[in-house]
């Protein structure tokens, strides 16, 4: 299980590519579904274009509560791996945000693990979102809906 | 007896401060704290408050030492 | 959009970062959120052992079957683009199975068609899985529930 | 007029063979074509069919040309 919040770009396939290496050997043979979900920052938002984005977070709190919402899904699923990469500070358009990886015996339990985490991250987890637009920065007031 | 005070994002913008530091006596809540540090500002509609890096609600009483945060709804993700 | 039968074996973070290179120009910063599903091989179903596995299919009937779903999901949902590739012939354990990507602009859309095409590749295309165990091979009878 | 039928998997394994080909007449249906060509052996349960590339239903009339298929519950992905 990793957590990590990411100050500077990342790839999400490189991240994957590179963690799946490293999956648990003993639990070889047992991986029979991975569910994952790529967020990716839009040049365009609430009818305005945007030219960048400052992800704002409460350190300390963020991890604190990103670590129990891992816990949480594995309580309530079988689940035999995550990964969840979530940036801070300056994205430019098309720069990964967030990644969430999933990894179970059965597809049921990977989506439903991913799909908890994003809706933690989502709507739960101190994060906030600073968009710059043609009319100055705007902070983002809501989500979209999962 | 003292507690620290944080704000974030669009709230710590519109205070035009990142935090404070407050004395406080025996039984204030997290709403009292508010309450003491801005007389004249009703806490915005929808504002999230923590305790020592955990969701609180307004009624939770602060102890000496306590980090308080008072944050707009997350957007994050 | 890509729709694939595979008879040998792929790796899906190499195929999902060429495609990924390969994503419509147009409608680049549209891209909000990539879900994905990775089916992999396991070494036991059912109480036994597995050590390999063969996935039989319906020459013509199973592509058209894909196709179908995959414009039954652009219907559905609005999605910007979808990847989807499905193993036949013989596989070994911790071989990728099945891979299923979709691209949406948010979260909501892209897990819900990337399920969709996971549910309709499970229960309705015509893909027939036979394991070798230590009592010799046998006919999948069953999937596991979404 | 005639069809060409095929078996999949589990069902060809049973039945011994991959396909057949059979000489129709007007008004067969796709359970006509089975039980013509299986007089001693009940369609198995939950046997799917399909007629050129489609899932059908053993109701549905076969025509001069048709691909007619048998084959087990699916268990891809």
């Amino acid at each position: 299980m990793n957590i990590e919040l990411r100050a500077a770009p990342f790839e999400p396939l490189v991240e994957l590519a590179r963690y799946q290496s490293g999956l648990d050997e003993s639990q070889s043979g047992q991986y029979g579904a991975t569910a994952i979900l790529i967020g990716t920052m839009r040049d365009a938002n609430d009818g305005a274009t945007v030219s960048g984005l400052t992800l704002e977070h409460y350190p300390g709190m963020t991890e604190r509560y990103l670590q129990r919402s891992v816990v949480s899904a594995f309580q309530q699923w079988p689940l035999l791996d995550v990964l969840l990469i979530h940036r801070v500070g300056a994205l430019q358009p098309n720069d990964p945000m967030v990644l969430v990886a999933v990894w179970a015996a059965h597809r049921a339990a990977a989506f439903a693990g991913c799909r908890f985490l994003m809706e933690e991250l989502k709507s739960n987890a101190p994060f906030w979102k600073r968009e710059d637009t043609a009319a100055g920065p705007r902070w983002v007031e809501h989500n979209t809906p999962g | 007896m003292a507690v620290q005070i944080k704000y974030f994002a669009s709230l710590r913008d519109r205070l035009g401060r990142a935090g404070d530091r407050l004395e406080v006596v025996d039984g204030l809540t997290v709403a009292g704290v508010w309450a003491t540090l801005w007389p004249d500002t009703p806490l915005p509609p929808n504002t999230l408050t923590a305790v020592n890096l955990d969701y609180a609600d307004l009624a939770q009483l602060v102890a000496d030492g306590d980090e308080v945060a008072f944050f707009p709804p997350v957007t994050g993700g």
